[in-house]
């Protein structure tokens, strides 16, 4: 039954993947709090740790209020564009050498292409509320994807460049062949990749469609309930695919650490790695059992209890995979691809926590006058990297050291360029017009 | 009073779609505007032409109310005015009093005022400094800068009982002694700080996005700071020097050495400059008072009930907004006759108008904030 | 997908095209013109799946993200910007409509006739089952076979994005 | 105690009666002047004597006075650093001459003033109260200006129902 299997996988993640969504939420907020000097939520469960669900609860019994001004039906209809194009991106994201939905021959112009879709949720949304606030967000929001998504796609094409497809499978398998992960080769288009995406989820510190001293919640202002928590799934499903497709084109999807040290058993210190999801979700569960006798409340040491087996039974499953081949890679495939993914959020996180918001002009500015320009640099010289490795027999080193000199001398005149050209704006009105 | 937020997305002038000038009106009940003022801004496409502010919705005729209670009882009212220092506030309204009196509080008394005025400085400097960068999109500045807000608020609730509103000090000195330990939790506070101070600074001072956000931003050169009448860190951040604790010492700052942080431009980004080496000068000051507090009584004799003699006023300080002056004459009574507050934030609030001209209107949430306005003090 | 079913290949494509025809029609209707945005959205997206049963999938994917990512957006954007509340007090019917009914009938009679006097037109080309990765052969295509055609009507393209910059530089001047 | 320095016999020179009064009070100097000249002697004390900088300006109500109202101006020189307060004596209803050209911060004190007062200031742009609402009756600050009055006026006419107070 071949149609079985990812209609399953489908079923999988349209459930999981709003759990998840709420536990990223509860990291980032647990993330922001350390950085901040704060605990975070602490009340729901131990550690904050049933926040999620209380949240989703909360949203879900909440009144949807849907105001007499509004667009009804494009205004009911917006959000669930939006989340559709973004659960619709998974269908051709790879978790693993097995859970993958489908692998497309594009796919990776399909995830580009649905996720591009997911623009409309927004716009449409911010046009329906007929609120000043709403539609300023929805149309800030629309410029900057369809900016940044230019520089994405460009960033990317210099993985693809070096993978020579389009499906996601493939290019993590031809990772695997050439030794080293993609980032290695490109990291210039891995960092205009990275920025770019935090642009195109209008994360901070790009985040004006949405920056609240400015535009209240951009599109969502007049959203609330059931409807709100949508976009807000949206949002965070959108941050997994990006990351999703960074850890698959640039970190080697669901490759360990030094994959082509090929073997099972604790044969070469190298396998050490192997065993590192085991040691992990030991090391979680160990914590939460030890924390357990220190919770204040009886249900509150019960939960943590709970996941501290939760994290054993995982521990166990990932030792125990390493003795049957068959299972092997795609289980520990699925654990390095969410650990690579949840790196790559960390660093959003990090982003957001740090810096000031960027104006809209600036932003503009960074997307057009910076990053494709470095971009399609950044393509030219992996594609001459290329040409000089394949058909001129030169080391991968020199060839793509040579390539990162040059996309970097060319970021720093950018930004020397840039930065003339705003003291000469800055000179001209000054004298006051 | 609605809230309608209007604008135009950038690119497109607003002559080409055939409409002029549009007016945007921001607050007040608006998340960055620092309280209830009200913007009436006039823009053309994006740019800003003209802007109003509309203040008064915190007025509490705390001048009238003056007229009808006895010296002491009035001091705490003078706290609810800039309620983000009050200690700077109750410091200006005692020792114009006490120069109404002809009195001088004893040296104890004065050299106590100060630190806890500094540190006053540096808690209001604080609050800024968190509001502003996160009104400008940085998170995390804020929770620093409380977290060190708290310190100092924890020093003022040992000593006087209140965080906020403290009424610490006393027509004629003050009423109550240091407690035990104020010196090491001053000094562990003024030691630990430099590194805090440090931290916000690799945050924010060379932060590529910050320094783009406010520099060249609110641009107020000299010779309208002066004709403004705005004082404070926002005339020092256009390049004049002229800070009251030097040019007419009061309290004890006669005593201790500091500098009157300038900058050149006179734009956001320089606010932010002297505003931060400010609590580091009011640091060193703290660190230099606390060394050497003189023994001795912390009140003077001046009586139970207040009678100056007719007679007028005029009694200044730098508080942490700029010049905060009371006038205040007397008609020989137990009531002052006419008490008139000088409130720093009001006069700088009107160079807001100058400021925001020409600019964006992304950057009129940074100049507001710049301004470092506290509603209570600009409406009274 | 070359071996579903032949009823359920035959039921997807009269879907889409059904979805394809309706969506036009109700765009054309429309009073609300972001409405009918929305429906020119929907039947781009129905060919699109046309496209895909096809197993046409570069085809596909381009219709995606050129039309309905790309230039949709642009339109939505700009329809919202103008507020268009004149248009959709108009009328929507001119006096054309006579012509128009006209039109329809001679181009579905001509249609008819063809398909009724010869009807090996429509069903000429058999669409090889499962094209084997489509994309590698767009791009030969491309870039090897059509090189010339293709970098000349990109240099095209290029003029004209040039010459609309400039003449927009200049009028805002 | 009087003023009497150079200061003041330059003034006098120059301004003659126009300078009507100078004392010391509590080591402070005030200056009464003449309303009429007041335009003149600003633009006299911020070009020729450096008083550039206008720190306040207010009014104070004496109703049993013949000319109720001192307005008051609060200078201050940066080059001298010296404070110089000036006073006018008006009468309810008459204007005094604005000192925006001279000092442009004095907009918004001049319309506290008015707001509080309702002192006239002549050749102000935009004379209306600033920190009440514009359809406040009455000057507050004035001393016979009652405030349980008003509250009790404003009580009835907005909530309906008799004051508390």
């Amino acid at each position: 039954m071949p149609y079985l299997l990812p209609v399953f996988y489908g079923i999988v993640i349209v459930l999981v993947l709003p759990l998840l969504a709420g536990y990223i939420v509860l990291l980032e907020r647990k993330v922001m709090a350390d950085m901040q000097a704060r605990l975070g939520p602490m009340r729901v469960g131990p550690h904050g740790l049933l926040q999620p669900i209380a949240d989703a609860l909360k949203l879900l019994i909440k009144e949807g209020i849907i105001p007499a001004q509004a667009d009804r039906w494009i205004f009911l209809a917006a959000p669930l564009v939006s989340v559709t194009m973004a659960l619709l991106a998974y269908a051709a994201l790879p978790f693993g050498p097995v859970f993958q939905i489908a692998d497309l021959d594009i796919g990776l112009l399909f995830i580009l292409a649905i996720s591009s879709l997911g623009v409309y949720g927004i716009v449409l949304g911010g046009w329906a509320s007929n609120s000043h606030f709403s539609l300023l967000g929805a149309m800030r929001s629309a410029a900057q994807l369809v900016s940044y998504e230019t520089a994405a796609g460009l960033a990317l094409v210099s993985a693809l460049l070096l993978g020579g497809s389009l499906s996601m499978k493939s290019l993590v398998e031809a990772q695997d062949q050439a030794g080293a992960w993609f980032i290695f080769f490109a990291p210039c288009g891995f960092f205009i990749y990275l920025v770019a995406s935090i642009a195109e989820t209008n994360r901070a510190p790009f985040d004006l469609p949405e920056a609240e001293s400015e535009l209240v919640a951009g599109y969502m202002t007049e959203y609330s309930g059931f409807r709100w928590s949508l976009y807000f799934l949206a949002e965070y499903a959108n941050m997994i695919v990006v990351a999703g497709i960074a850890t698959t084109l640039f970190l080697g999807g669901w490759l360990r650490p030094l994959a082509s040290f090929h073997g099972h058993i604790l044969g070469t210190p190298i396998e050490i790695l192997d065993i590192f999801p085991v040691i992990v979700f030991l090391g979680i569960g160990g914590y939460c059992f030890w924390r357990a006798p220190r919770q204040p409340v009886q249900i509150q040491k019960l939960v943590m209890v709970l996941f501290g087996g939760l994290f054993l039974v995982l521990a166990m499953v990932m030792f125990g995979s390493l003795f049957v081949p068959a299972a092997m890679p795609g289980i520990h495939g699925a654990f390095w691809f969410i650990a690579k993914v949840l790196v790559y959020l960390y660093a959003f996180l990090w982003f957001r926590f740090t810096f000031p918001r960027y104006r809209f002009d600036q932003l503009m500015k960074l997307g057009w006058q910076f990053l494709i320009p470095l971009a399609l640099t950044n393509v030219l010289g992996v594609g001459v990297a290329q040409v000089l490795r394949q058909q001129l027999g030169w080391n991968a080193f020199a060839a793509f050291g040579l390539t990162l000199l040059a996309t970097m001398g060319v970021a720093a005149w950018l930004i020397t360029l840039g930065d003339r050209r705003d003291r000469l704006a800055a000179a001209a009105p000054a004298g006051g017009d | 009073m609605t809230d309608t937020h209007i604008e135009r997305v950038p690119g497109v002038s607003s002559t080409v779609l055939g409409a002029d000038e549009i007016i945007l009106n921001m607050g007040p009940q608006h998340p960055s505007t620092h309280g209830v003022l009200r913007v009436k801004l006039k823009l053309d496409g994006e740019r800003v032409v003209e802007s109003e502010c509309i203040i008064g919705y915190l007025h509490r005729g705390v001048e009238k109310i003056a007229e009808h209670r006895s010296y002491q009882q009035f001091a705490p009212y003078v706290d609810r005015m800039d309620y983000v220092a009050a200690v700077s506030n109750g410091l200006g309204y005692c020792e114009a009093v006490e120069k109404l009196l002809g009195a001088e509080a004893p040296i104890r008394a004065r050299v106590v005022r100060t630190i806890l005025t500094e540190l006053q400085r540096i808690a209001s400097h604080l609050v800024w400094l968190g509001t502003h960068a996160l009104d400008i999109g940085a998170l995390t500045p804020v929770f620093y800068c409380f977290r060190e807000r708290e310190e100092i608020l924890k020093i003022f609730e040992k000593y006087c009982g209140a965080r906020l509103t403290t009424h610490a000090f006393r027509i004629g000195g003050l009423q109550y002694e240091t407690y035990d330990g104020f010196e090491e939790e001053v000094k562990r506070f003024c030691v630990d700080f430099e590194h805090k101070i440090d931290e916000y600074s690799t945050l924010l001072t060379e932060n590529r996005i910050w320094v783009g956000r406010t520099k060249g931003v609110g641009i107020l050169s000299a010779e309208d700071a002066i004709a403004l009448g705005v004082s404070g860190p926002v005339l020092r951040a256009s390049g004049v020097a002229w800070d009251i604790r030097k040019a007419m010492p009061y309290a004890a700052y006669d005593l201790y050495k500091f500098e009157i942080p300038t900058a050149p431009s006179g734009d956001t980004y320089d606010r932010y400059i002297v505003r931060m080496e400010e609590m580091r000068q009011s640091r060193l000051i703290c660190l230099q008072a606390i060394e050497n507090i003189p023994a001795g009584p912390i009140m003077a004799r001046i009586g139970k009930v207040l009678k100056p003699p007719p007679g007028e006023v005029y009694h200044s300080i730098e508080a942490p907004k700029g010049e905060l002056g009371y006038y205040i004459v007397s008609d020989g009574s137990t009531q002052p006759y006419r008490v008139r507050v000088r409130p720093p934030s009001f006069i700088n609030l009107q160079a807001f108008d100058r400021m925001a001209r020409g600019s964006l209107v992304a950057d009129v949430v940074a100049i507001i904030g710049t301004i470092d306005i506290v509603l209570g003090e600009v409406d009274r | 997908m070359g071996t579903a079913p032949i009823a359920l290949q035959y039921g997807f494509f009269y879907f889409f095209a059904g979805l394809a025809i309706l969506c036009a029609i109700l765009m054309v209707c429309g009073r609300n013109v972001v409405h009918s945005a929305i429906f020119l959205i929907g039947s781009l997206l129905a060919t699109a799946g046309i496209y895909l049963q096809l197993t046409a999938e570069f085809l596909f994917i381009v219709q995606v993200i050129l039309y309905v990512g790309g230039i949709m957006v642009l339109f939505v954007f700009v329809i919202m910007l103008v507020n268009l509340d004149v248009a959709s007090r108009q009328r929507q019917f001119n006096k054309q409509v006579w012509l128009a009914v006209l039109l329809t009938i001679v181009l579905g009679g001509e249609l008819g006739l063809m398909t009724h006097v010869d009807g090996s037109i429509f069903n000429s080309v058999n669409a090889p089952q499962a094209l084997p990765a489509n994309t590698n052969e767009v791009a030969t295509a491309l870039f090897q076979t059509y090189m010339l055609p293709f970098e000349i009507a990109s240099i095209m393209l290029l003029v004209a994005m040039v010459g609309a910059v400039l003449m927009a530089k200049r009028r805002g001047a | 105690m009087p003023l009497e320095n150079e200061f003041v016999t330059r003034l006098k020179g120059k301004f003659g009666d126009a300078i009507r009064e100078a004392w010391i009070d509590r080591k402070q100097s005030i200056l009464v002047v003449d309303l009429k000249e007041l335009q003149t002697l600003a633009h006299y004390f911020r070009d020729e004597e450096k008083y550039d900088f206008l720190t306040d300006l207010t009014a104070v109500d004496w109703p049993k006075r013949e000319k109720r109202f001192d307005v008051v101006w609060n200078l201050y020189s940066f080059a001298r650093n010296e404070r110089l307060r000036l006073k006018v004596h008006a009468a309810d209803g008459e204007s005094v001459p604005s000192v925006i050209g001279v000092w442009p911060v004095a907009n918004w004190m001049e319309r506290e003033a008015y707001d509080m007062f309702g002192i006239r200031f002549e050749g102000h742009p935009d004379l209306r109260r600033i920190l009440l609402p514009d359809e406040w009756q009455g000057f507050p600050l004035r001393k016979d200006y009652d405030i349980l009055k008003q509250d009790q006026d404003w009580v009835r006419e907005n909530l309906g129902i008799e004051s508390g107070q």
